[in-house]
């Protein structure tokens, strides 16, 4: 076992041994040195050979058409893309947004952007288990709506949406729906079609690909344009310029290639984890689980210790990379605001760890990890002034 | 966040932390913050003859809150009514290199002596 | 010799050997694997360590602070940062820009986004050269110019604008200066400081590094800020959301201190291959050079070849790697609009050939394209119905 | 941008390109195009008794314009006056794949050998 223990999986994935030994290649070889846009030479037709292979790969993973996947440098800016984008592209339209509190930070400083130029934003709060009902999306809807925004699964909970029902909901009130899918790509299934959904933001990064890579889906007939966020030389369809990452972006295709490959196999072996991990804890007491215990993704359980304080007890799990917190809002260490939204008391908010693991993670490590929570607890509530019922 | 030292020796192994077991003397308690203010610490001790017989603490906070605890509590373990009253937390900052924005914690304990030592002028 | 001859290092150069083995080191290793910005977890400050490092390599380069340096997705991202987010965060001091004609598309582009939102944009066309005098730069200069936005070296003639001479001059009348320094980093001297620039882009790929990244350097004291285009989790100061791509960003550092070891003797290099090949092609009649003979860059060299049609001519170096017209918009084949700039009438600014070398090139591809070139010419040449003097 | 086989052996092997070399019958010539249209096309040949005894072409122009030219000429060598009439440039498209962009450029080539058909019918 290698220490620390890494179980921040959601905020990272360590690049699959195929992807990087693809990668090297790539980056290593003189015949794909070529920048992908030159095709007027044979380089330059080989990378973007390359490009375009990884962009039907991606698709195939969401059951999308290869011309509908836009590569990014990341799932930040294929939100930024699918929001921003979206309300400025149909601004004639109408100039109000539906989307959650308990949403990335891409989308929710996006919309942010948007409210301070003039667009409405409803922030729908999710129930105390994290979830959104299709039924408080149709209600949220007004009649110059023109995109519903909510992630599939949640990056701090796990919280699966239904995003389906949304979507067949957006459709009947002819609205787009973005769905940011940078958690839940190749492990829970997604269909654009059948789940209906217009616009989807992807990232390599969280999916055992390279970081600084991700691709926004755009439905060809529903959407067709989004207004860019940057300007120049016209590639991804004038969406995106810039030179694309030809290693990067065929590294993003392997890694969902695999992951597609391996789905079912890999969300078994990640829900035994979990359950294993929550098996553990649970002799603790005065830990809570947050979010739905049963509408969620195998790879992240998240927990509150009653009784004990957030700082410290993050601190006295030296020995396991986890995360207090969004894995992207750890460089401040304000209680989480998705936890807050969940009705969490800043206290329970504060004290949260997210545990998240992937392909390979070993039981061994959960059972390591379970041990340092449980001494960790141990040690701090010996001097707390707290009482734990049941503690 | 970057912990000291100091801070993680103090962590690991807290000096007179827990609750203060029965013993002789006379007991008095001090509180200071909430869980709202980020740290909660209360302080106990018995005294008797002008001097500290016995004392411990618990804190719910940040490991500098209980660093800091823990080695107020050495320092004071033993001392006179007059070395308590005389007592500054802020002087705990430098050996444990506390970072500015949370000197107010060390206020949380000052408060908490403070109280334990107004309590044992009241008689308590 | 590799076939086809790779003369297309102004699109992308091959990335280092050490760079690739670095970033294949950085992608295999899972103690690296970590979100940058985990730095509540050992695994996130390794990373971290990695990316400072980087960034204090690339701010080296340029003489700048390490903390004057966000990264980007490259230098089309940086361009646009620096123009829209500088023009949007003074909007309120003044809403003119001056830049030129000949500048990449990523700057033109930005421009004319901000001229479709009411912001006035002074278009310098350089003289036949392709040079911009910095007189012709403080005569553009109004009472509420806020940014002047040129690039070093031209990325289709390699022709060196004065910077230095500029940047005092913009200095002088308190106007920022952005330098386009893609082509120049790593092959010119810059000294941000010297010359008086407040804002500098920067490319990885253009200089042995990996495609995808690239960087912004922000003067702190004449800057400090600029607005944002993309939002999120706060990285970069706020600058630049999204998790930073460790593996791309530590290949960015070592191409850049490779660059600055290795900058006199490369330099050396490719001007002695500049110069052999120029005297290869001036056999053939009828043969033009684009831009100032003197004041030009070592690795790129752009012709024009009277009496054939560009097409054909390109056509006929399928064994060359080379590009006609910028690298950057070869997906279409319009006549040069950067030649046309320089007052090349239609069929010269299509008939022309940029050739760009680099670390790797050698004399015997030069001469192998001289002969390419030649034989290209005398076979379209023998059935012209356009008589060439001298042909 | 795309070429076929086809265009490939015609670019790198043309048929009767370049200046037409002196010898019997009555030379006419035909122009079509300009280098502001971005190509230029020029037949030139020789007839006696009805039919083309040699031809040559010239072409600035895209390697469709080259092949369509080398095509044309081959298929005229040694043709009767009716058919250089009846010849139709756009014939040569589906054989050269052209797409459809291009077209254009098989109308200057038709444009010149309309001319060099007028010539010949009037005397020429
Ligand atoms: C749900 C979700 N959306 C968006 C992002 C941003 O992804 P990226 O790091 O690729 O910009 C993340 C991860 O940080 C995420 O978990
Ligand atoms: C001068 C110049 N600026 C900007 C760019 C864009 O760089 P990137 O491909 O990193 O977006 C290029 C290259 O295409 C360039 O040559």
């Amino acid at each position: 076992m290698q220490l620390p223990v890494y179980l921040d999986y959601a905020a990272s994935t360590p690049v699959d041994p195929a992807v990087a030994a693809l990668m090297n290649d790539c980056l290593g070889r003189r015949a794909l040195a070529a920048n992908p846009a030159a095709l007027g030479h044979a380089a330059g037709r080989a990378a973007q050979a390359l490009v375009e292979k990884a962009r039907a790969q991606v698709a195939a993973l969401v059951n999308a058409q290869p011309a509908e996947i836009i590569f990014t440098s990341g799932a930040t800016e294929s939100d930024n893309l699918a929001v921003i984008g979206t309300a400025q592209f149909r601004e004639t339209r109408g100039r109000h947004l539906v989307t959650a509190l308990t949403e990335h930070k891409a989308v929710i400083e996006s919309c942010r952007h948007l409210a301070a130029r003039g667009w409405r934003i409803t922030w729908l709060r999710p129930d105390a288990d994290g979830l959104i009902a299709p039924a408080a999306v149709e209600a949220a809807l007004e009649p110059d709506t023109v995109l519903v925004s909510l992630m599939h699964v949640n990056n701090e909970t796990g919280v699966i949406l239904d995003v389906g029902a949304i979507g067949a909901i957006c459709r009947r009130h002819d609205v787009l729906l973005h769905v940011d899918a940078a958690q839940s790509a190749g492990r829970e299934v997604i269909d654009v079609r059948a789940q209906q959904i217009d616009l989807l933001s992807l990232s390599a990064h969280k999916l055992y690909g390279p970081k600084g890579v991700g691709a926004l889906f755009i439905d060809q007939e529903r959407v067709r344009r989004v207004a860019p966020l940057l300007f120049g030389g016209g590639q991804e369809r004038g969406l995106r310029p810039g030179t694309v990452a030809t290693h990067q972006v065929a590294g993003m295709g392997e890694a969902f290639r695999l992951a597609a490959e391996r789905l079912p196999d890999e969300a078994q072996h990640v829900r035994a984890l979990r359950d294993r991990l929550w098996a553990g804890l649970q002799q603790l007491p005065g830990i809570l689980l947050n979010g739905h215990v049963g509408q969620r993704s195998g790879h992240i359980l998240n927990v509150s210790v009653a009784g004990v304080e957030g700082e410290s007890l993050f601190y006295s799990l030296g020995g396991l990379c986890v995360a207090s917190g969004s894995a992207c809002t750890s460089l401040s260490n304000e209680a989480s605001p998705v936890l807050r939204a969940l009705g969490r008391p800043v206290a329970l908010a504060q004290s949260s760890i997210r545990f998240s693991f992937g392909r390979a993670s070993t039981a061994a490590e959960i059972d390591f990890a379970v041990g340092c929570v449980v001494q960790a607890v141990a040690h701090l509530r010996s001097f707390s002034p707290v009482s734990v019922a049941g503690g | 966040m970057d912990y000291s030292g100091e801070v993680a020796l103090h962590f690991a192994a807290p000096r007179h932390a827990g609750a203060l077991p029965p013993g002789p003397g006379t007991l008095v308690r001090g509180e200071g913050g909430s869980l709202e203010q980020g740290a909660w610490v209360v302080f106990e001790l018995r005294h008797e003859a002008a001097r500290v017989l016995a004392l411990a603490w618990q804190a719910w906070g940040c490991p500098h809150t209980i660093a800091a605890c823990s080695l107020a509590a050495g320092k004071l373990a033993g001392c006179t009514r007059a070395e308590l009253q005389a007592f500054d937390a802020l002087s705990l900052r430098a050996p444990l290199d506390v970072p500015a924005h949370k000197t107010g914690r060390l206020l949380i304990i000052q408060d908490a002596l403070h109280k334990c030592s107004a309590a044992w002028d009241n008689g308590g």
